[in-house]
């Protein structure tokens, strides 16, 4: 199964692209999704915990179902600004 | 000078790479039951903490921002009675001074405007996937959230 | 189009005849140091609780006006971390849409841009002596405030 | 003594026009000033729990003394707008 990843701002200078293919034979929540990221970048190590997942354009978490051709995207948490 | 898209219900929600022209919206939104518009503007300041900025530059997951800068829009008009809503994002780089977001709200009474225009800003700075990364004289760095404020937890 | 005139602080304080330029006002006002610039638009609705409002007239005590404005502004300065403040009245006849009162506060911080407008504009409305004479298609009203919130009390 | 009187808004119209002149051998206060008014612009009376009263454009009250050539202002609380 071949599923695409979008990746943003510190995350995609990171990784180096911003559209990373990852393939496994199953995929089926987003855990196992960032499992194969990091298998293949470990540079994202250590930045787990503090990233954001989206399915579809929408917040998800790890244990999110997704299916071939959902489009995923992962990324830090949004500036927040400062009030 | 270009004109914003209104959608149907007459609210504008845009990212855009040049300057933002809030007067504009302002005058395109304003509809004459309103009594109050209300405009923010989210400026590039010249220094964070003290230290000198020189230029920001602002990335975005464009479907996705404007998304959510949608459902940002529509939650206003179903908490607050509030006419029209604008929410334009600026991306690429800034400099100094310029606007990187604005907001327009109008509505037939100030305390809607402002309680209504303050979530929005607040929010849009909570969910909406655009970030900035700040370059100063002697480096760069990505402006980045708190994750316990994350909007999945 | 013409300038505001800003004192030393920079912050501006007029009454005005004709049109209010708000997009000017902000830009004048904004400084490098800002990160927040919250416009406020006070503007002429179609109605007044249903009934259909044809136009207004503002009428001052001019120089007691400028006077309650600059304090006003000396308030937000003394009680936030506001940059700059411009308080711009328009007098006389006013068609719907137009702005009759616009309130630029730029600050470091949003929060503090969102607050301190805000009691700005309720503050103009309780102490600027400025009344609005309300012209409807059967008649006119004076606009009048409640005594039991008056300045004097 | 004279003092002037600036009106203002539905006061002003009552009246009829935005400045008058009063005279009385002594003005002390504001409360003088009113009840000279009100003498001489009986229209005002049932007017006069709801308006306010300054003195070189500060707000003051009927106890405010005055001196000649003070500027007198009698108005109307202001809209105060609907929030």
């Amino acid at each position: 199964m071949k599923i695409k990843v979008l990746l943003f701002a510190r995350l995609r200078e990171i990784v180096g692209c911003e559209m990373v293919e990852l393939y496994r034979n199953e995929m089926l929540t987003v855990r196992d999704v960032w499992d194969t990221l990091r298998a293949q970048f470990p540079q994202v190590e250590g930045f787990g915990k503090s990233l954001l997942f989206c399915v579809n354009q929408e917040f998800a978490d790890l244990d999110t179902r997704i299916k071939e051709g959902d489009e995923l995207a992962i990324f830090p948490p949004v500036s927040g600004g400062e009030d | 000078m270009r004109s914003y898209q209104q959608m149907e219900t007459g609210d504008v929600y845009e990212i855009v790479r040049d300057a933002i022209h809030l007067d504009l919206l302002a005058k395109q939104l304003t509809q004459p039951q309103d009594g109050a518009t209300l405009i923010f503007a989210g400026v590039v300041r010249n220094n964070t903490q003290g230290r000198r900025t020189l230029y920001l530059e602002y990335e975005g997951y464009e479907p996705m921002a404007l998304r959510k800068m949608r459902e940002i829009g529509e939650t206003l008009k179903q908490r607050w009675a509030v006419n029209q809503v604008g929410i334009v994002h600026r991306l690429g780089r800034l400099e100094i001074g310029e606007t990187s977001v604005g907001i327009v709200v109008t509505s037939a009474h100030r305390r809607t405007a402002f309680e209504a225009c303050h979530f929005a800003i607040d929010t849009v700075k909570k969910i909406v996937p655009i970030w900035k990364k700040e370059f100063f004289e002697d480096g760069e760095i990505w402006v980045e959230g708190d994750f316990s404020q994350s909007p999945i937890l």
